[in-house]
This record gives C-alpha cells, structure tokens and sequence, in this order.
C-alpha cells in the first residue's frame, strides 16, 4: 500500500466496558512527569475497569511514533500524548485517526496539519489537558519582575540568568515568555545571559558557574529556566560563587527542588517557584478520555490545571510534596 | 634475468643507526643468503625492499629501472614478494583466505570465489607436501606457530612473483617441512626468480644458498659464493672473532629428580611420563604438532590436565593457573614471544623485572634502583643489543626479544625452567652464549627441558633426549644413543609407512 | 596498528564435524543462541499478554527497530574493520534536517531532499575517515569528537527546531506508513540494506578485504590491500547508511529532526553489533548476528511496554536480559574462564 | 646505560641527559602537547574575556571537572587493562541517591550516609567484574548493560525523585563549598585520588601488573599473575571512585540525582582518558595525561560558556577543538599515515 488510506477523523462511539489507555510520555524519568504518571494511574484506579499503561518516550520522536503505533497494534481505546516535541503532532495524530482510536495531548499542544501549534488554526488543535508553556513562563517572569522591583535593584547592574535546553521547544517557548513578562513586570529592560544546558542541576551548575565568571562586574542576578532543575542548579552557583541570598533573585519552574531549599529553612536566592501540579493533570487528562470514551462528552480544547506561585512562606499549605 | 640491486641503502631509526649505505645485488636464479648477527639489519633491509620501511638514503632498482616504494603496494606490484619474520595471520578467517589474503580469487564483478579459492589451496598444498600438517579451512586463529609460519610461505605461491625474500622462514619449523620449503625454492630458483634468504641455521644456508651475503652494524662485510667459503669464516665475518666450543656441554646431572610428569593426558597429549634431575637438561625432540608445546602449556598450568600428575622436588603442584606453577618454582619461556611472552610496548626493563617484582618491592613499592641493577646485570649477561634498559622491545630485533623472554626467567632462578624453542631466531654467537647460559644454569643446579625443533640444538645440550609424536612419548635416548637419525626414527615411528617427502623430488 | 593474535587460547576440543552439526556452524554458534533468546522472550511475552503475537505488534516491532537497525548493521562493517563509529546518530540528525529542508527549499521535491541528505552523509563519513586516516586520531575520540560536532550542525542549521513538514508528500508518507507485500516500506528498507551489505562483506573480495584489515592490519597492508582507502570507504558507507535512517525519521516522525530521535543510537547501534558477535577488536562479526540482536533488543522494549513493565523496571531488566543472554551464549563455548573475554 | 660488548655504538641522538631535557622526558611528548593546547585554550579566553584566567573561576572550573575527573582516573586503571567501564555514571547516580537516603535515615548521620554509597559502590563494582570474568561477557556489553541497569536501579530505589536534602550538613557542605588551604575540597579529593592511582600505577607492582595485563594478557598470566583476581579487582575500585564521585554530586546538588548529573559521564571519562593518552587496546596510559585532558575539556568547556557562546556553536567548537588538539599532537610523533591510529 502508499500508506495515504483516507483518514477519517475521530467517530465517537461510546465504549462500554474495559477501557485501556496508553500514556505517553516525554522525558518519563522527570520529577514532574512521574507525578503526572501517578496522578494518572491513581485516576484510573479510581474510576474503575480502566487501565493506563505508562510509557516513556525520552526525548525521542521516532520513539513516540512507534510507541503510538505499539498502543494501536495493543487494541488501546485511547492514547494520551506529551511530545517530545510538538512536530511530531500531525503523524501522530494520522497513525491514531487510522485505527479510530481517541487523542489526547497532555502538558505540550499538537496540531493536526502543521508542525507549529501556534501557527496552528484553532479547529486544527488536538484537545489538550495541561499547562500553557506561554503562561507559565508569564508567570515566572512577573514574579520575577516584582522581587526585582521590591529589592530597588538597577537595571544596570543587575542580570537575568536564563537556563534552558536550547534544543528542545517548548523550553524556548516558556523562556522567551518569561524575559517579556519581567519587562512589563519590571518596567525596564534588563541583560539576559543565555546558559545552555542538558536541564540537570550539576550541568545548570557548572555552565552558570562559567556564565558567572565572565560577568563578575554583575552584583545582583534574576534567575529563571526551563525547569526547577535549572533554576536551582543556577542558584546554587550563584551562591558557591559568593553571591548572597539577598542579591539572587531565582524564580523557579515546578517547586520540587526549590521546596527542599526553603525546608532546610536556611536564607536561599530562590524566592519563589511556580507550582505545577503533575499529580492534577494526569488525573484530569485520564478523566477527560474516559468521560468521552463512556459518555461521549467532546473533550474541551483545552483544559489548564491550575497553577500557583508559591515561596517560601506558603509552599507547604499549597500542597507541594518534597522528597 | 631478473636482477634486484639495493644502491646504498642508509636507514635509522631514533637511537639506532639499523643500515648504513648497503649496495648490494640480488641476482635472478640464484638464492642470495643474508647472515648477520641479531640487530645487524636483515629485517630492516628486506623491509625497505617491501616498501614497509622507506630508506633514508638509497634506492631499491629492480631490471635496471629504480622502484618508488612508498608502501607494500608498490613493491608487490612490481613483484616483489616477502615472507615476514613474525608471521602475519588474520586470526578468524580460514588458511585460505590467509594464504591468498589481498590476492583473493574473483568470478564475476567482485565477486569471490571460495570454491576455486579452495581448490587452489588444496592442491598447493599437495604439492609441497603440507596437506597433512594444514587444513585450508582452519581458522586463522587456531594455527600453532609452525603453521603460522607455513602459511606465511604458502603466501609466496599466490603471485607472480620476480623476486621472494624469506625472513628466516624456517624458525619454528622441523626436518620435514624445511625440506618441502627447500624444494620450493629450488623451484623458484630454476624459474629464474631471485631468492633472498635470511636464517640463523648456518647448514641450512650451505644447503640451499648460492651466495652469502653477510652484515654487521648495518654495513655490508662482504658477499661470499658458498663453493668457495665455510662456516668458519662466515662466522668470522659475522661476529668479527672465531667462535668454538659451542656445544661443549659437561655432564651435571645428579640424582635428585627435580620434575616429574606422571602418565599426563590433555586433550592433545596422552599419558605422558617424564623425569628431568637436577643439573640436568632434557631436550623434547619432535615434528610440528607432535604436542610438544601443549605438553609444556599443560606442564606449567596454562592447558588443563585431564588426568597425571606433575611434582616439582618430589610434592605434588596442583596446577590451576600459571601462577601455581611460577609458585612452585616453574619457569617458562613460551615459544612465541610476540604473542606469548613479550609487552611490545614497554620498556626492556619492565619486561625483565615481571616475574620478579614480587622480590623487587618493598610494601608493594617497587625498589627501582635495584630493579635497574638487576635488569642491567641480565642485559650484560645475555648481551642484549638495546640502546638502553628504557628502550621498548618492539624497536629491538627479533633475536633480542627473544633474549629478554630468557632474561626474565633468568632473573626469577627457578629451580625447574621449560624453555620452547629458545633460540628461534638467535644468530650463531648469540646462541653459543645461551647454550652457555643453559650449562651454567644446569650446573648451578637447575632442572631444565628445553623444546627444540633444531636437532644439531638438541644433540648439542640434552644429557637426555625424549621424542613425541603425536602427542604421545615414542622413545628416550640417552646422551649416547642420541643422533638425528634415532631421533627422526622416533619422531617419524607411525609415519614410516606413509611416504611424507613428495614435495622434495 | 599491529596486533598480537594470541597463540593458543585455552579453547577445550574442536567440535565434532557431523550432518547437525554442520548446520548448526552454517547459523553459526552465537546466532544460535540469539535466536534461542528470541524464542525464550517471545514465549514469555506472547504468555503475559495474548496481543504480543500478532501480526499487527510484529510489524510495530520491526518498525521501531528499523532506524536502530540500519545503524547497527552499518556499524558492524565499521566495528569489523576494527574501528567504530560513534558519530552515527548525529550524522543521521543532520541528514534528517538537511531531507526536510532541501525538501521544502525545493518546492517539495521529495527526490531532491533524500539526494542533499544522502550527500551530506557523504562527506560527514568522508571526513570522519580522512580525519582518523590522515590526522591519526584515535576513532573512538575522532567519532566521540564529531558525534558533538554534527550535533551542533544539525541544531546550527535548524535552530534547534524541527524543520519543514514532510507528510503532504506521497513519498515520505509511502516511507512512513507504506506496506510492500504486507510489510512496511521502512522494514523493507532495512532487510536490503542488510543484504546487500551482507553480500559485499561474505561474498566479495571487498568484505574479505575488510575481515583481514580488521583481523590484522599488517597482514592486510603486507598483501598490498590499500586499507587506507578501505577505511575512509567504510566510514563514507557509515554516512550513507546514517543518512538513509536520517529520511526515514524525517518520514517517521513528520519533519527534520536535529536531534531529538536519533540522540543515543551511537550505543544502540553498537550493542547491537556486539551483541550479535562482533569482535571490538575486529576482524570478526556479520550482519546476520547484528540483525537477531537488533530484533531481540527490539522484541524485548516492545514486550516490556506491551505488558506495562514501568520505566524503572525496564531498564533493571533490559540490562539484566541483556547480561544473561550473554552469559548462555558464552556459557555455551566452554571458553574456560581466564582473563577478559572478546 | 648499558653498553653492549659488541663494537657498536649505538650511533646517533640518544637524547643528550640534560635537565630541560629531564623535565620533557618526564612531562611526556604526549602530555607536552596536552599542556600546549591547554596554554592556546586559555589564552584565547583570556583574551575575549578578562574574567577566564581569575582564581575564583579557576576554582569553577576545578570544581565542574571533579567528578567527571574521578571517573575518568579510574576509567583509566580500567582501560590500561585493556576493558571498559561504561556504567560508572549509573553507579555514581546509585551512589548519589543511596547516600542522601542513608543519610535521611540514619538521622542525617553524614558518615552512614557515604559508608553506604561506597559499600554499594563496591558491590556494583564487583558484579561487573564478575559478570566480565566468570560470565565471558565483553566488558563493553556487560557495563552497557548494567549502565541501563544500575540506572533502573537508582530510579527504582528513588522513585525517580531527586532524594533527600543534605545541604543542612557540615560534612556535605564542607565537600560542597569548603576549601583547603584555598583549594575547593572536591578538587582536593580528586587530586589525592588521582595522586593515589598515580603511584599505584608507577610505583607499586601491582600497577606494573596492570600494565602487564594490558598489554598482553597471555604473557601475564604466563608470568603468574592472578589475571582475574586484577581485573575483579579494578572494576571494584572503579566502583568505590563511582561511588564517591556520587557523593560529591549529591553534596553539590543538595540532594541524591538518581540519574541527572550522571548521564553522559561515561563518554566523558572515556574521552578524558583517551585524550591523556590511554590507549583503548590496553597497556598504556597514565593518569597525569587524563587530568590534562580533564583539565583542558573543563577549560574549553568553561571559557565557552564564560564567553558565552550558544550551545550548538559550543558543540560544533567542542568536537572541531578536540579533533585539532588530536591532530596536532599526532603529527608531532611523526607517525605514518596508514591504517588505523592507536
Ligand atoms: N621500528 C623500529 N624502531 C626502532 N629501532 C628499530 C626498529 N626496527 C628495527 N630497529 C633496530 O634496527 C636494528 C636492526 O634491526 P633488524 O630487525 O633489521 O635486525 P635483524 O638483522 O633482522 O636481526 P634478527 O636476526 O634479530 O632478526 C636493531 O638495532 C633494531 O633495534
Ligand atoms: N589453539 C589451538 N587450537 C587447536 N588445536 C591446537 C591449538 N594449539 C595446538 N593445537 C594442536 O595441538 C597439537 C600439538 O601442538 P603443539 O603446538 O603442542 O605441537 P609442537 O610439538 O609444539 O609443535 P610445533 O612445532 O608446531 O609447535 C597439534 O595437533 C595442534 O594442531
Ligand atoms: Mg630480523
Ligand atoms: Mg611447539
């Protein structure tokens, strides 16, 4: 065959009985995406006669065609997706129309025609449960703004540390959200120092330690990144670099790592963290493929789980958990 | 008629001068015999005229016409042919594809063509007479140093060839197949080829070679026809003194029997008793594959032993490793130093000191100072030709290396020494020395077998004589009974029947 | 490079030549128990879950081993010249950019787009072999070396982001999803490319060449074998073949990928070929071996997922399989047990 | 020196003794050009940025190359006995989680906490070695294997979650930010590790063994050297040095990394050594050629991130570096160009 059999898309028709649903998932060895799995799998047990098996795609995107296929070839009734880069969308969402087996996307957006989501027409999205990349880095970057503004930093000697694998999107995407956001936040433009990393801390550490080094005449840093991985990475070579709690302004992604600094409850340059909730949107992404598939209720286009910026003075009763 | 002419022919190497403006001429149809001391620059010569090495001065002129020589290519492709001294062998493909490695019959396209390849071997086997001693189908990697060695010859047949130089081709083989070699190269030498030939067995160089041509410190001596010279001065040329009293050997044997192998089976050996008193030396005569060398590996605990039993003064060794054997007083020069015996890449002191490191330290700290002497002290005793004790043995010759394997066990004195060809490739003054050594060993008290392929060797050091074949005992000759004729009988007892010398009509 | 063939391994008897046994040597030992390994993973699989079995999930199987595969048997040739090639998973980024964006600069031409990765995967094999060859770096550093260095091509010339968007195409889609004959045009796509090299390296003097240069270099420079020209050959066969897995990930996933997709297939792909018994030392290997590794490895992560095994545990077992599958085949030679095996 | 009885004198240049000569014979040609490249490196950055050559970014860059050095130290005894240790990043990640955890656990008892990591360290260590020795597995499959096992292994135990938090610890924050007469304490650790494998290596005859294994395993063992008894030996020394490297990673990050900050550290411990000189063969190399080489990647690594260029250049500049630093220092020993290199 040519492979372009017609693809139909989604039918809904409703499915009674043993639902089984395949999760993949990006980077599956992450804090954050192990949450997710739980939450998920804890829905599932709680919904009853349905099953979710867990895969992890890393940073593959062959690996998440043919883990898609695999699901197919499983006689899966649904299949949740986190790409591992969102142009990928478009053959994943063929490979699953094909087999009539539902989608979903979770955490990143696909689009079914194009290989860019934001350039993508808003009936051509795959429905998704998750965060918004560009929110949250908003988020990150007001918050940020406002410390700058509340320590009476200057722009002049002041800089932002931005850390983040180059190479994969959607931490791009977050980051340039985050340097516009503290611009409107901060009311002033400051200088970004890009750091490239593989988003692990020891890596964050060593190239924000070399990053430091060739900028000594900055006294005082912001700090965001793709992840809290980053961030805390980046924070503590700030400080094993003499820099002061006082005169960091790290701004993280996730919460897990910064809650271990604010429990030790000694003075760190993490002032605030975004909190996301993977544990929430694995369950609300598995809730929203078993709603459609036994009651046929279309799936919103997008569904956010809530998010919370939390510092050191509320973190434990916004429910983060710290290992 | 072919005529390959070396024009002053200089190479040196960091430290070393190994050839110094050399002009010699190697006539077609005859066999032109290169003798010199170890290091005196054989190898290296028959390298440049391989294009392996190129010459810092001088030129290689094959017909008249002066060859570039950038790489092995080049010499093969105008017809020049060397047999190496360390056999070359690709270790998992089969003797055939060895054999015509680089030369590989062709069908259609690039197709090749392993019947007819097969074939070819098979029947150039046959002609020389090795078919039952090499299997065309044996993996590379199985082959025993003589076949290793064979191969390496066989590889002489597969071109078109003007000009074949062998370096040293018989070192590891015996009776037998040197004489199927000797056939050949009368053959090559009727079709008016140009035959360079290098060995350290001065009769085998009277039997076969034309003209000798003989170097010292990598300068030319002279060139001699055979008719109208002797061993003497061929020597004389060589070591630039008359050497005697080479195999004079005094009888120190005594009663006390050191090593004993009791009724050893291995896979390749079967019930296998022999005795070697202290003082004594017990020569293995044998053919190739006759099991020699696996006796030997099983003897110092390297091959397992099936059934027997082997004591060393009298108490039984349990030999799981060679480390047991070394322990109990054992020491062992394999045969094959290159593969067996030797780290390339050190230096000669390393290589020496290894097997008596654990007397050298203190608290594991090696004492170097002493380790220095001690090296020293060996490299003078068996005069080994290095720059210094620093030097890595890949950049010494091969009849050095061969003398810093003997240099180790020397170091270690062990009460019981196996030695497996010990002078393979060791030039004639060289040898007078280790045969000195091995009687002063011998008189200190030490209990040696020596494997030797080489029977003036064997009838010149054994107090005793024991022959295998096949992987059994056939016979023990006193001092007294021994002669080559004896011990070929014992060696050849089953083949008798079966004619073996075709090759040499 | 010489190499010392040690003498006499302590190897116990030589087997008995009988009619079982001479079909047993034919598959060769060690593919024997690869395939014995198969059967055992199988078996358990196919017992733990009832769609392991089926055509459907065998296809998905061969599918998702097709890029890893190409490589292996690629690499085999590389490994069996003595050398490797670590660079093979970059290289095959930078085709999988280069096909994409050829592709959509020429006004989807789909021929054009394979033919610009396919020459791009030339000259980064080209020049992996005259740096090793010519600039005597040590092969492992030199690919270690270009695995970064194309790496950072594939993301320079893309930016980091996936590029063009290729399944408009008739083409790339009857790469992606096609079937010829009921198996899939990726798998297809594979099983020639073994052959033929499976052919080159057995049954021509080129293969046999470069069996001896990888057994022993100065054997094979002695016989007057231009190994220098054999290797930089080799190491250009290694870009083709990377950028021929480079278009079909192109297909696969949709659009160019500079990384994502073909970043740790250097060790898979040299698992593989060790695994299906290529020496490291060289001289020794094949691609029937490669390709029962390939699809044991593949078999084994598509069993895993299939029966819902977590990541975690995956990796204990993929190694832990790995290890055992080894150690019968090993077990088997009755090698005594004396110093590191090959 | 000796001076054989034959006439000959060894003609020509044996290296007049003089004392530059002295210092370069003892630097080693091939560690002379590690040192040259390492002077280029430094000044280039030097000059595009004035805060390169500081003490305090000295000191940064000591501390980034810590563990990656420890490995590669130790990655070196391995290689000189001609194997491999390719899952030395895994055991640092199971040392790094098991270390915090103990140290939970036992009431924040530091030296539980590191007793713990190095006893599991020697355990990983030794299963290696046994899995290589008795189980005939190739060191490389089998370290590959237990490289994805070991990993499995430190997210199964940590649920894949970063593990406790130690930065309340005077010990810990004594390895994370201490200093020793002005030296960062990791730099300290890795240089008595190092000068500790230095003189074993030299100076004892169990590093003369090591060598000896290396080079040629046959004429070891015919020398008497317990040749399984080394390498099990080894491979649990790399164990104990993986195992510290984790400490000092859970003690920099604040909390046991199962995984991140250990992967991809075995391609840089098998890079460090085969650019300090170790030869992948077996039977050279020396741990002051693997510092120069850990220090000149660190540097190169540091100075393009404190000049601040973007990652991909960084990996295009990184690989076209390496591959010139090879080149030059081959070119200097003259060798001819056939072949593969060493
Ligand atoms: N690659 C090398 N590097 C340094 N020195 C070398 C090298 N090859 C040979 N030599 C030196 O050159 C000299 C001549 O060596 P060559 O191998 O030609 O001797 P030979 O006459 O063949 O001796 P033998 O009878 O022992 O084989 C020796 O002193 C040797 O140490
Ligand atoms: N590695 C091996 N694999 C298979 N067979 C072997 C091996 N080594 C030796 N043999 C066989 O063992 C037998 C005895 O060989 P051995 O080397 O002991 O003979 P030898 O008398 O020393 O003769 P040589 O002069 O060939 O060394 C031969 O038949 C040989 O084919
Ligand atoms: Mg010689
Ligand atoms: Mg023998």
């Amino acid at each position: 065959s040519s492979g372009k059999e017609s693809t139909s898309t989604n039918t809904s028709k409703k499915v009674s009985g043993k639902i089984s649903i395949a999760y993949l998932q990006k980077q599956g060895d992450q804090q954050y995406f192990i949450d997710e799995a739980q939450g998920a799998q804890a829905k599932a047990k709680q919904l009853g006669d349905v099953d979710v098996k867990v895969v992890n795609l890393g940073n593959d995107t062959s690996k998440a065609v043919s883990e898609t296929q695999a699901a197919i070839a499983q006689k899966t009734t649904g299949v949740i997706i986190v790409p591992p880069d969102p142009a990928v969308g478009p053959q994943i969402v063929q490979t699953v129309a094909a087999a009539k087996v539902a989608l979903l996307s979770s955490d990143d957006q696909i689009c079914k025609t194009g290989t860019d989501p934001s350039k993508c027409p808003k009936d051509q999205l795959v429905p998704r449960v998750g965060f918004s990349g560009t929110q949250m880095g908003t988020q990150v970057g007001q918050r940020a703004g406002e410390e700058f503004k509340k320590a009476g930093w200057k722009a002049a000697d002041t800089a932002i540390i931005a850390a983040w694998k180059q190479d994969v999107t959607v931490c791009t995407d977050r980051v340039v959200a985050a340097q516009s956001a503290f611009e409107q936040a901060a009311g002033t433009k400051v200088r970004v120092v890009k750091v490239g990393t593989d988003n692990t801390p020891p890596d964050a550490q060593s190239k924000t330690s070399a990053a430091v080094s060739g900028n000594r005449s900055v006294k005082h840093w912001v700090v965001w990144g793709c992840n809290d991985e980053n961030v805390s990475g980046a924070v503590n070579a700030l400080q094993n670099a003499g820099y002061k709690a006082a005169d960091i302004d790290g701004v993280g992604l996730g919460a897990y790592l910064a809650c271990k600094d604010w429990g030790s409850g000694k003075q760190t340059g993490m002032k605030a963290a975004l909190f996301i909730n993977g544990y929430d949107v694995g369950g609300l992404a598995v809730q929203t493929m078993v709603d459609y598939l036994r009651g046929g209720k279309a799936m919103p286009q997008e569904a956010f789980a809530p998010t919370k910026m939390v510092d050191p003075t509320n973190w434990r009763q916004s429910g983060v958990k710290c290992t | 008629m072919t005529e390959l002419r070396a024009v002053g022919i200089g190479k040196r190497f960091a430290g070393v001068r190994a050839l110094d403006d050399v002009t010699l001429d190697f006539p077609g149809g005859a066999v032109t015999a290169l003798m010199g001391e170890n290091g005196a620059g054989k190898s290296t010569l028959i390298k440049i005229i391989n294009g392996d090495y190129r010459p810092d001065g001088g030129q290689v002129v094959l017909d008249g016409a002066p060859l570039a020589l950038h790489a092995p290519a080049d010499a093969r492709r105008a017809g020049i042919r060397v047999i190496p001294q360390e056999p070359e062998i690709v270790p998992h493909v089969s003797v055939a594809e060895n054999v015509y490695i680089g030369a590989l019959p062709r069908k259609a396209g690039r197709a090749f063509d392993r019947a007819g390849l097969r074939a070819r071997v098979r029947e150039d086997l046959r002609r020389l007479g090795f078919e039952r001693v090499l299997d065309p189908d044996t993996l590379g990697s199985r082959l025993t140093p003589a076949q290793r060695q064979l191969v390496e010859i066989l590889r002489a047949l597969t071109t078109d060839a003007k000009v074949i130089a062998f370096d040293e081709p018989t070192s590891s083989l015996s009776e037998n197949e040197v004489e199927a070699l000797f056939a050949l190269i009368r053959r090559l030498r009727e079709q008016g080829l140009a035959v360079v030939y290098v060995s350290h067995r001065m009769q085998e160089i009277f039997r076969i070679a034309d003209r000798i041509a003989v170097l010292r410190d990598g300068g030319l001596v002279g060139v001699r026809d055979v008719d109208r010279t002797d061993e003497a001065e061929i020597v004389r040329m060589m070591v630039g003194r008359d050497l005697s009293d080479m195999f004079a050997r005094e009888h120190s044997a005594t009663d006390e029997v050191v090593l004993e192998v009791d009724a050893v089976t291995t896979d390749d050996v079967r019930d296998v008793g022999l005795t070697v008193r202290a003082g004594e030396v017990v020569a293995l005569a044998g053919l190739v594959g006759a099991g020699r060398s696996e006796l030997a590996g099983a003897i110092v605990g390297d091959l397992p032993i099936r059934s027997g039993q082997v004591r060393v003064a009298g108490r039984p060794v349990r030999l799981r490793r060679p480390r047991d054997a070394v322990r109990a007083g054992m020491g062992y020069a394999p045969e094959e130093r290159k593969a067996q015996a030797l780290l390339m890449e050190r230096s000669v002191r390393d290589n020496i000191s290894l097997v008596v490191l654990d007397r050298l330290r203190r608290l594991r700290f090696v004492r170097r100072a002493e380790e220095r002497r001690l090296t020293r002290e060996y490299v003078d005793r068996l005069n080994v030709r290095t720059p210094d004790i620093e030097h890595e043995v890949r950049k010494l010759s091969g009849g050095n290396q061969q003398k810093v394997v003997l240099a180790r066990w020397l170091a270690r004195r062990p009460k019981v020494l196996i030695l497996d060809e010990p002078t393979r490739g060791i030039d004639v003054g060289a040898k007078a020395e280790i045969y000195h050594l091995i009687d002063d060993l011998a008189r200190a008290g030490v209990a040696i077998l020596v494997i030797s392929s080489e029977l003036p060797e064997v009838l010149g050091l054994a107090d005793r004589v024991v022959v295998m074949q096949n992987g059994r005992v056939t016979g023990e000759l006193d001092r007294s009974q021994a002669t080559e004729e004896a011990i070929l009988e014992l060696a050849m007892a089953e083949d008798l029947s079966t004619t073996v010398q075709e090759g040499s009509a | 490079m010489t190499r010392t063939t040690t003498s006499r391994e302590p190897v116990d008897a030589e087997p008995k030549e009988g009619v079982p046994r001479r079909i047993l040597t034919a598959i060769g030992p060690q593919n024997i128990s690869l395939v014995a390994a198969l059967i055992v993973v199988v078996a358990i699989f196919t017992f733990l879950n009832s769609g392991y079995l089926t055509w459907s999930n065998v296809q998905v199987i061969g599918e998702a081993a097709t890029v890893a595969g190409l490589l292996a048997v690629v690499q085999t040739v590389v490994i069996i010249c003595g050398a490797m090639d670590i660079s093979v998973g970059s290289q095959a980024g930078v085709a999988s950019v280069i096909s994409a964006m050829a592709f959509m600069s020429t006004g989807h031409d789909p021929f054009l787009g394979i033919a610009a990765a396919i020459g791009v995967g030339i000259v980064a094999g080209l020049l992996n072999g005259l740096v090793i060859v010519y600039g005597r770096v040590n092969p492992v550093i030199a690919t270690l070396a270009t695995l970064a260095a194309y790496k950072g091509v594939a993301q320079l010339i893309s930016g980091g982001r996936a590029q063009g968007f290729v399944l408009g195409d008739d083409l790339f889609i009857f790469i992606a999803r096609g079937r010829i004959a009921g198996l899939p045009v990726q798998v297809c796509i594979l099983l020639v490319v073994a052959l033929a090299i499976h052919l080159m390296l057995k049954y021509t003097d080129v293969g046999r060449n470069i069996y001896a240069i990888g057994g022993n270099d100065t054997a094979a420079r002695l016989a007057g074998i231009n190994i220098n020209k054999y290797l930089i050959a080799v190491y250009a066969l290694a870009g083709i073949i990377a950028a021929l897995a480079g278009i079909i990930l192109t297909a696969r996933t949709g659009s160019g990928q500079p990384t994502s997709g073909s970043e740790g297939l250097e060790l898979q792909s040299i698992t593989a070929a060790a695994l299906g018994g290529a020496a490291l030392k060289g001289g020794k290997g094949g691609v029937a071996g490669t390709l029962l590794a390939v699809l044991l490895l593949g078999a084994l992560n598509n069993g895993l997922n299939v029966v819902g095994v977590n990541t975690f545990w995956q990796n204990v077992a993929q190694g832990a399989l790995l290890v055992i599958a080894v150690i019968i085949q090993q077990r088997r030679t009755g090698e005594r047990a004396v110093g590191l095996p090959t």
